[in-house]
Parts: C-alpha cells; structure tokens; sequence
C-alpha cells in the first residue's frame, strides 16, 4: 500500500452521530426568572405595565419582609402546612389503600374504578357548600377537601401500578409455594412503589391547588385564605407573595418526593 | 360562671361590629353567653355553617341561598342587622371610569349597560333589580362571584356599574377608578341589608339562649350607634371605638390607614335588633319574581317575629 | 419421585396448544424438550409445575419427594425473575421465608447455596449490578436453596449471549455432576438439549405433539463443546426441525 | 408398570398458579352505582338523610328532565363545550408544542422547566382577580384560565414523551442520514405519541375541573356557571345535576381520547 | 470501496473502551469481531459508521462507493429498530424518502428488496405482528434498500432464538452468494462468527485490543451447520477467550 497513490480517495468518514440527548444547563434556569423579574420590576417602575396589571416584584419581596417579620408568615404557614399534611396524608393513605385493593381484586376493581372514574372530574369547589354541611366549618372540612382531592388520583395511579407490576415475578412466587399474603407483601407492594410514587407527585401538587379552596370553608389563617383576602382586596402585592409561596411550596415538595424516590427506589436501574 | 357556650359567625366588615363590641365589652358573658366568634371569607359558607349546626347566630344579607335554606327548614331570620336610612350614608351606586367618562352620570344613564354582582341571587343582585326598575332602564347582570373580580373588571372598565358598600366605594371614587352617582338609599329607602339569624331549631327550642343572644348583641349596636354616629363620645369616643374594631377589621394594616376605612364604613346598625318585615317581604317577593327561590315559601318560613320589635314601613 | 404426564392436552380459547402428551420423567434425569417457535413447550412446563391445570390428562408425581425438599418442583425462568429491589441473598432468602424456618437455618441454607453456584461474594449486590449471566445464576441458587424434587427449566439460558450460555452450561453439568438432580430443561438450542438431555424429546409444531424421543447415552461430564457425536445428533435434530421452524418463523403473529 | 402398586403413592401436581390477573364484570359497576341512587334515594325519602345532606336522586333526575324539556340544557352546554373545546385546544396545542420544544433543546429545556415547575402548583382560582385584568370578563378570560390549567400537565406529558422515545431508533435514523427534521417528523413525534395522549387525558380531566373556576368569571349560562348559581342558592337538586353533568362530559371525554388512543396507537401491542 | 481502521483508541469520561485499532475490512470480504461482553465492539462499529468521533485515530473510506450507494455505511441493529408505527414497506421507504427520489422510483426498489429477503407477502404487516426473526428480516432488507457498500451489522441474531438464528444465518450467505457485500459483523457468538467471517478479529477484555485475526478460506457457501473443520476453529476460539469471558461475566455492572 503506497500512502501516496492512497492519499486522494481515502476520506475520513464523517460524523453524523450525537444530539438528542439533554445536556443540564443549571445556570439558564436561574436566568430566565431574573431576567423575567427585572423584566417586570423594570416595566412596573417605569409604567410601562400598569399597576392593576403586575405588582412591582420589589414590592412583592417588601410584603414578603413584612410578613416574615411580623411573624405572619408563620402563622399563615402552620395551619396551611397542617391541612396539607394531614389532608393529604389521609388522601392518600386512603387512595393507595383502595388502588391496591382494586388492583388485587376483580369484583372490587369492578365496582369502583366506574365510580372513581365518575368522581374524578368533579371539581371540588362545586361541592364547597356541601362540604361544609357534610363536614362542618372547621378543620374537619379543610381536611376532608383536600384528602378527597388527592384520593381520586391516587387510587388511579395506584391501580395501575399494581397492574404494572411484573407478572413473571408474581408467577415466579407462586411456583415457589409463597403465600398470598407474601406475594401482596413482597412483590406486589415494592413492585407497585415506583408507580405509586410518581402517581403521589401529581396528587400532592394537587393538593397544594386545593389548598385555596379549602382555605375558602371559613379558615382565617393559611396561605390560601391570605390569597383569598389579598383578591378580595385586589391587593395584587399581597397575592402574589401568596402565589409565589405556593409556588415555593409545590417545588419543594417535589423535591422532598424526588429525594424519597431516590433513596427508596435506588434499586432501580 | 355558668355561661353557655355558643358560636357566632362574623364576617371582618364594619357592618359586624355590633357582635365585636358585644364580645369585646363584655355584654354576652353578661347575658350568660360564653360566644366564640368565627370568622368568614364569605356570607354564604356561613349561612350553610348555620344550617349544620357549626355556628349558632350569624348576621348576613338575605340571599337566594339564605331563602333556599329557610325553606328546607335549616335558618330562621330572627332581627335585623343593618338598615338604608335616607340621610345616613349608606351604599352607594358606583360607576365605572370607562362608563363615567362616556355619560353614566347617573343611574338613569344605565340602561343597556353591565353592572356587576357576586351571583344571582345576591343582594347586588338585587339592588341592581331594583334600581332598574325604579329608573325604567334595563341593566345585565354579570355574574363574578368574588368580590375582588368585581373590583378588577370595574377598574378595567368591563363592567359599568355596581352597588357596594361605603368603605369599598369611597376609596375606588378617590383613586379615580371609579364614581359614586347614586345612594342605594334614594331608591330602596329602609332597605334591610342584613339580618341576624340563627338555625330554625334555635329559633323554636332555645328561646331563652336567642333572646340572650340578641339583648348581648343589641347592646353592641347600640353602642356602635351612640358612639359612632350620634359621636356621644366625640373624637376620643371615635377612636377608642375604631380601636376595638381594628381588632377585627383590618387588622392586618396598621391602625392608621385602617382607621379611615373603618369610619368611612359607618352605618346606622339596627337598634334593638329591630327588623323591618316590609323590605323582608320585598326581597322574598323579589326573588321569586326572579325564580331564584320556590314561589310557595312564605314569610312565616323565613322569618321568626317573635324576638325584636318588627318595623313595617 | 419421578413424573408421569398421561395424555395431556390443551387450550387456550378453543385454540389447542397441546395434544396428548404422555411422558415420563425419571428421577435424577434431565429431559430436554425442544421444538419449534410456540408449539407449547412453556405451556407444558407450567402444567407439570401446577401453574397451569390441563384440559385433559393429568400430572402425577409417582413416589415422595425427600424429606427436607420444600419446593418439589421448582422452576428456573428464562428472565430470571429476581426481585429487583433485593440482593442476591435476599432473593433467595425470600423463598425460604414461607416456611416457617428459624432465620439461622435461612442463613445457612442461603450460605451453602452461594457458596455451590460461586456467588458468595456476591451475596449484598443488588440484580441491576449483574450481569445476565450472574442473574441466571442467581435464580439457579434460588432454585437449589428449595432442595426441588425436579428443577423445571424454561430456556434458562436463551437470554444469555452464547460465550456466557457456554459458562453456564457447564457450571449446570458440573452441579448435576456433584449432585445428580431430575430436570425437565425446554430449550429451542439443540446444541444445548445434546450437552445438557439424557433424553431429547422433540415436539411438532402447534398443537404441539411428540414426534420423536432421543435418548443419549454419554455421560454429562464427557459431553465437551464441539464434540463429534454430539454434533451428528444436533444435525440430525436439526433436519428434522427445519422445515417447522420456518413454518413458524413466518407465521403472522396475532395481537 | 402395575398400576395396582403405584396408586399408593401417585398423587396429582396440585395447582397453585391463577389469580392476579384481573377479571371484567361490567355489571358490578352499573349495580354499584343503582346501588348508591337508591340508598340516596331510600335515605332522603323516609328522612333518613336530611335534605341539607343530599338531595333526591328522583328530584335530581327531574332537573334534568326539566333542564333538558325547557332547552336550558343545551343553552348551559353550548358555551361550556365552546370553551372547553377552545381553552383545551389552545393550552394543549402550546403545550405540546412547548414540551416538544423542551425535549429536543438542552437550552430550552434548562430555561422553561423550572419555570413550568414553578407554575404547576398554582391554583388558577388565586388568580382569578388577575385574569378579569388581563383577559377581560368575557369568552378571552375563560379561554385562557382553561388553557393555562391544560398547559403545565401538557407540558410536562410531552417532554417525559419526547425523553422515552427508543434512543436507538433515533441512532438508526442518523445511520440512515435521515435529516434532522425528518427524524422529529417520522420518529421522535410518532415515538412520543402514547405520553403525549395519556398526558392529554389528564389535561382534560382539569380542562373539566377548571371550567367551574372559569364560569366564575362573568359567564351566565354554562355547567359551570350553573353548579355555581345552584351552590349560591343552596338549591342541591340543581347543583347535583350540573356535578353529574360534569362527571358525564369527564367520562365521555376519558372515553373519546381512549378511542382515539385505541385509532391512533393500533400499531401498539 | 474499504475502510481502514488506524490506531483508533477511545474512551469515555476517562474509562478507556478501545486501544489502538488497526485494521483493514476489504471489500467484498465479511470481517467478524468477537470478544467478551464490553470490550468495545458495539464501540468499535459506531466509530466506523460515524456515529461516534474516535479520541484518537481516524476511520478512512478508500475510494469511492459506487454511483447509487444512497447509505455508504450501513446498520444492522441488534434490537432490529423498526419503527412500530410503520409496515414492513413503510420501514424501508422511511429510509429512501429524504433522497428526493420519485414515489415509483422507492416503490421499486422497496419491491425489489422485499423480494430479495423473500418478504413480499409481509409488506403491509406491522412489526407487532412479526416474528423476531422476521422483523430482522426487514432490517435486513432496509439496510440493502440503500445499497451499502459496507453493512455493519451489531450482533444482528442475538436477540433471535437459536433455530431462527440458523435459518437467518443461511439467508445471509444466501443473500452474499448472490452479490458479495462488504459488511463487519459483531458477534458473541463463535458459532456465528465461523459461518459468516471471511476472517475473524479476537479482541481482549476491556480495553480492547485486537488479540489475534484469524482467516477462514473457506467459501460461506460450503460452510454447514455442525461442519468438523469449523468446529475445530471454533474451538481454539474458545480457548482463547474463555478466561475472559468468565472474568467479564463476574463483574459487577456500574450503575
Ligand atoms: N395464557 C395464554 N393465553 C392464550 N394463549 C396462550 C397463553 N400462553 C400461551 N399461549 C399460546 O399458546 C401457544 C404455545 O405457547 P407456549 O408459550 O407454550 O409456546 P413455546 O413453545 O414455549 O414457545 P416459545 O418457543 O416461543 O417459548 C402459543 O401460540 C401462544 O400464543
Ligand atoms: N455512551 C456511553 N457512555 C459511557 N460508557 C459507555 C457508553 N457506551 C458504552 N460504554 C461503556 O464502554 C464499554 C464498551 O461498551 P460496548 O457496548 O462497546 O461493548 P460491547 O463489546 O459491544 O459489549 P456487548 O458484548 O455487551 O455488546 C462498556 O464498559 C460500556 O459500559
Ligand atoms: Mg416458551
Ligand atoms: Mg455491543
């Protein structure tokens, strides 16, 4: 082979591989919610957006200073973080209770996935006059909103996990002689738990969306009844201080949810 | 010592002050109630919270809603709370920039245009109704339910009209938003606005507790009357009172912006309770004209007589 | 404890699958099956493991399983089937769970298992850490840890690539070796069925039926990759396969 | 082999598979729901349940009827379908198209995702105030609050869709030099399909919830409007038959996107 | 038109994969590459077809492909990458419409192809309702839709069962006998690699290394199923990499 005579057809095959794949830029992430926020400070100050349109974000920050000082803020924090917890808790306690239950029995499953499904697409703000005669004006009521809120999605993304889960493993159990109580223990419940998780994301930002409506049943305190008084008002400063502490909230619960995934679902490739 | 413990419902207006000053200074433990008071983003949830039970006395506008509750045997108007009163300021027909600037100078102007309300059934709903009909002018009626979406459109000039209480409606007039061309009083003189009212079982059973209720809440009205309108107390009499309101209403602005509000917001409050059966009539009559409630319900279903000195004029 | 399948047939949906299979499986035998692409040969093994009951026939065991065997018969999965969300101990651990044995005892058991099949120090990795190969093995461990009357063996080694297949093969020959065990392995490879049967038993495509029983006398341990005698029965198999396989290969599957 | 010794000690292989997999009983789901009218029905009859709790199912019924004889059935569905149609076309539409967007570009992706994250957990009915501002009090500001419900989930479907599609069809498209708009044309939008459908069903379940929240605004006739009239009047009858309509419109809906998921998905196993 | 491999070496996020490649595919001539699972073969055929840049080293076509090439270097995929969504006709179409050609002009060659791989009846059939076998059939046949002039073909009967494999096997020789082509072909399996290689390249555990080539003269078309000289080849093979092979598979896998 004589490199000389070679050198005029021989081509470096080209590349035509790569992209499609994500690359993490955390930085722009950041970026983008300053510049939008300098955007606004900018166009609030100088008038270019009116008032009734956007709140001056300084102002904003102001309101929240204020509220953090005064000590409100815990005080519209607790009770909210309260009903969210124990709201969502007993929802979806119940909800993966009545998914797994579905999800193991045909004639459970056949009577109430069609009721779920019915159920499903009420809005709950529809039922808040019922809600309060069902349930009362007090906690009992805020409780019940949000738990029912987050049971419908719940037991959806239960059930479905359930289904989800390997049937060779199941069978695998069986011709091993394991116990019906086993398999639900063993395989079924872990199978279902990355399901189940995922599914418990979408019902806590619900949860968090409820969190207003219920603060309408009569609560004086919460974030959601702040939202509600600042509207009233039209006070635009003091909701969006609200708004972005729900935001705030949704985000970090989301992580909190992450960081459970990743520590109970590390067996996953 | 032995006080009975009950709920009363409140909303953080000015026109509840009647219940503030009867907690604050004392007259319900006197009448041998131990009252917690209860407070509210809105008058219908707490109409509902009466009806279960939740919360023993309330005072609240009548609405449809209140109406449809009497009428499945659940609340009961036992007095009055708040009264228009030709030469006391009291609510006022307001008109939008948009509309103002474009000759809604006065309610006679409205007709064709748009004049917000909560919901039907509601008592703007209702003042609307009756404006209307007084100037011979047709209005639409839309529908927003809160209170601050009312506000919103108003300042956007999408609505041209409303009827609201002094303390929202003198402000909105000062910032130009808005114009107050009428006094709700010129066209519904002696309109009772709101009423006490209790569950229908307290109503019929506890008598003895729902005349202490109101000779406790009576006591207040009278108090905020004296004090506030006819200024037996001057300035200082004034401000002490504005206080002990502050408490409730605005609370969470300083006492010196808070302040102005609170007294713009002054009305003549019922004395003794008393109710004007009349204007109670009206309004049943009203919204049944509507069809917002059964055309069979009665006076007799909605209202108990028998605790306060009925006004029929 | 051998056993006796007598005129088994089958069906799915009126769709018959299997037609009266009468067999034996003697004990401390393996008995390969293989044939064409969904003539039955899973279906089979479910119905002699009781995972599936027979339209017609019947199973039988014949004679008692050993005292201390707590799962007479036992399966071994073409997918493994391990617990993701355990380690290789806790995997088999969880079939001895059931039994209402002390965990010392479990312990021990685990222990001998891992140590038979070389995978002792492998005992805390969790499945996603292993390659295809120590999965299989890890099933197998599971598998022996039940002290099973029969091992009942769906292509065990068809998701391996073939260098591991060959690895394993022989870690197969050589536990049988030590300790003869009763499998009945289905395999679509007829160069494993030569390596691993004392007996070949070849189906016809669906319904499945036997066409033919091979019986090979060499012993196991002899059986070396790319032997001679092995290779003129594996194409021997092979010609009689053929023409199924490609009956089978091109037939529309039905979603 | 004598049959007469081998009895003894023959014994068939007990079966132990079956179960786990569930069955369909159609009619329990119909039993369970004529089962609940009629206990709603029995119970309010005989003032077991109180007329606050619960209202006739008959007398529910009748509503209906009368809604429908009178035309004011239609007059309430006409608006509400318009805006649903309208509201979840367009958030869907910019949703898919947003999340498409985020699933091919490391930029877009880093800049728009934390700020999807950030508005999910808001509750549109804070807003409201805000949106009788921006978009005004008529069909706009409805259009907009169910489009803005609709986007985030949508969103958020898409790009999960786009990140699952198989890389390795991906790398046998540029194998094949497939342009780069061939290979979103022909691989990664048919690819995300499934996601972006079953993320669909989700946006529509809340495209129905937020109509209520949308009917607040201004709006006089519509379900929505009508369940919040009914609420202010405390006329349950009225206000079940507007919850039930909504549940129908949810089921019917479920049930369109499965058709067309069945249509659209048949090359699915 | 041949490609040469030169002193290619590669890794990622510093974990080396392949060391200093040199090798020559001739035209014409099948090269097979077998060694232990990880050592860089799929690695290796990435950087030829150009879906991956070498770190070091460079992969040259000599001279021209010929005039209606439309796909120089062209895959065969393990997983076959059929878009599901797509017939059989559809799949190979995909890959001809971004040429500008006519309707009639693919309409043809898809005919054309389909009948080569005997796929004819299959056109309008979806991937769902093909064997494995089948569907790598049409892999097959798209990739000769463009006309390469060298396949690189990734462990294309791994994912099939073993008899499948063999009739695919037979099909590719078939196929070759008709019209030579240029293809690298990567495999686990010895088996495959003595039928189908004109040589065969060894290489070691990870980082890769070309350990020896080994040339086969045999014409594909004389090599059969069970043949004793190929055996022996294959063998010695074995030999080579069965340490490796058992130290590969008892790795644990990071993830
Ligand atoms: N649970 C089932 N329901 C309905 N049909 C089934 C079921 N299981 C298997 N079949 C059908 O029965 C036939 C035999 O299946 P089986 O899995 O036993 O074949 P196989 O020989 O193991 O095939 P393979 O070699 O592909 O593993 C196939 O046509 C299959 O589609
Ligand atoms: N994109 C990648 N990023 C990081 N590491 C990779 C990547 N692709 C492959 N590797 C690693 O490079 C090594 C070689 O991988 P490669 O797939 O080329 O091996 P292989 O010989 O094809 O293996 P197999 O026989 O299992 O197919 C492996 O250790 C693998 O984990
Ligand atoms: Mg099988
Ligand atoms: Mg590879």
């Amino acid at each position: 082979m004589s490199d000389v005579e070679e050198t005029e057809i021989a081509r470096q095959v080209a590349f035509r591989g790569g992209g499609f794949a994500p690359k993490p830029y955390r930085w722009i992430g950041l970026a983008v919610f300053v510049m939008l926020i300098s955007l606004a400070e900018l166009g609030t100050q100088n008038g270019f957006i009116s008032p009734l349109t956007l709140p001056k974000p300084s102002d904003v920050f102001l309101k929240f200073r204020e509220l953090y000082e005064t000590g409100l803020l815990r005080k519209h924090l607790e009770p909210s973080l309260t009903r969210l917890a124990v709201g969502g808790a007993l929802g979806a306690t119940i909800g993966i209770a009545v998914g797994v239950l579905i999800g193991l029995f045909s004639y459970i499953r056949a009577g109430l996935v069609p009721l779920v499904a019915a159920i499903f697409p009420i809005p709950k703000i529809a039922l808040l006059p019922l809600f309060v005669i069902w349930f009362g004006i007090d906690e009992a009521s805020k409780y019940a909103l949000i738990a029912f809120g987050t049971f419908t999605p719940t037991v959806v993304a239960t059930y479905g996990a359930v289904d989800n889960v390997d049937r060779n493993l199941i069978r695998m159990a069986q011709s091993f002689g394991l116990s019906w109580k086993s398999i639900v223990r063993k395989i079924i419940l872990p199978g279902a738990m990355p399901g189940i998780l995922s599914g418990l994301r979408i019902s806590l930002a619900i949860a968090i969306i409820l969190l207003v409506a219920a603060e309408m049943l009569g609560a004086e305190y919460g974030i959601g009844a702040y939202i509600l008084e600042a509207g009233s008002l039209y006070d635009l400063d003091r909701l969006f201080a609200g708004v972005v502490m729900l935001s705030l909230l949704g985000v970090l619960l989301s992580a909190v949810i992450g960081g459970i995934e990743r520590y109970v679902l590390r067996w996953r490739t | 010592s032995q006080n009975r413990k009950i709920t009363v419902g409140a909303l953080r207006f000015t026109s509840h002050s009647g219940s503030f000053i009867a907690f604050e200074r004392g007259y319900f433990s006197d009448a041998g109630l131990d009252v917690e008071l209860k407070f509210f983003q809105a008058a219908q949830p707490m109409a509902v919270a009466i009806a279960s039970g939740s919360i023993d006395y309330a005072v609240t506008a009548v609405s449809g809603g209140l109406i449809s509750l009497a009428q499945k045997g659940a609340v009961k108007v036992i007095g009055g709370a708040l009264t228009e009163e030709p030469g006391i300021d009291g609510q006022k027909i307001i008109a939008s920039d948009v509309a103002f600037k474009a000759g809604v100078t006065s309610p006679k102007m409205l007709d064709g245009k748009v004049f917000g309300m909560s919901t039907a059934g509601s008592s703007f709903h209702y003042m609307g109704s009756k404006i209307a009909s007084a100037e011979g002018v047709s209005l639409k009626f839309k529908p927003l339910q809160k209170v601050g979406a009312i506000i919103g459109a108003l300042k956007s000039g999408q609505i041209d009209a409303w009827s609201i209480v002094p303390h929202i409606a003198k402000p909105l007039a000062r910032s130009g938003a808005a114009h107050i061309i009428g006094n709700v009083s010129d066209y519904l003189p002696n309109y009772q606005i709101t009423t006490v009212f209790t569950s229908a079982r307290n109503a019929a059973e506890e008598k003895a507790m729902t005349r202490n209720f109101l000779s406790g809440f009576s006591k207040g009205v009278a108090d905020y009357n004296a004090t506030m309108i006819e200024r037996t107390g001057g300035e200082d009499g004034v401000s002490e009172m504005v206080r002990l309101i502050h408490k409730y209403v605005y609370a969470n602005r300083p006492l010196e912006k808070a302040a102005p509000s609170i007294i713009n917001g002054t009305m003549r409050l019922n004395e003794g309770a008393a109710l004007n059966v009349t204007s109670i009539q009206d309004q049943l009559k009203w919204f049944q004209s509507e069809a917002l409630v059964d055309a069979d319900i009665t006076m007799d279903t909605l209202v108990d007589s028998s605790y306060v000195k009925t006004i029929h004029a | 404890m051998d056993i006796r399948l007598s005129g088994i047939s089958h069906s799915y949906d009126g769709f018959e699958v299997l037609r009266d299979i009468t067999l034996d499986i003697p004990s401390g035998k393996i008995v390969c099956i293989v044939g064409p692409t969904g003539c039955g040969k899973s279906t089979l093994l479910r119905l002699i493991g009781g995972l599936e009951r027979p339209a017609k026939g019947s199973v039988l065991q014949l004679g008692l399983p050993a005292e201390d065997c707590l799962n007479p018969l036992t399966y071994v999965f073409q997918d493994f089937a391990l617990l993701p969300w355990r380690s290789v101990a806790g995997n088999i651990s969880l079939v001895l769970e059931d039994h209402g044995m002390k965990k010392s005892a479990i312990t021990e058991i685990v222990n001998n298992v891992l140590a038979r099949t070389k995978l002792t120090e492998f005992a805390r990795a969790l499945p996603k850490q292993l390659s295809g190969g120590m999965k299989q093995r890890v099933a197998i461990a599971r598998a022996l840890a039940v002290k099973p009357a029969v091992m009942l063996m769906d292509e065990p080694l068809s998701a391996l690539d073939s260098q591991t297949r060959e690895l394993l093969m022989s870690d197969l020959v050589k536990l049988w070796t030590q300790q003869p065990f009763t499998a009945v392995y289905v395999t679509h490879n007829l160069d494993e069925a030569v390596r691993m049967g004392h007996s070949i038993v070849v189906l016809s495509r669906c319904p499945g039926k036997i066409r033919e029983i091979i019986h090979l006398e060499k012993p196991l341990a002899e059986r070396s990759y790319g032997d001679g005698e092995l290779q003129f029965r594996q194409k021997y198999l092979w010609n009689l396969m053929r023409d199924e396989a490609l009956a089978a290969d091109a037939e529309l599957v039905n979603v």
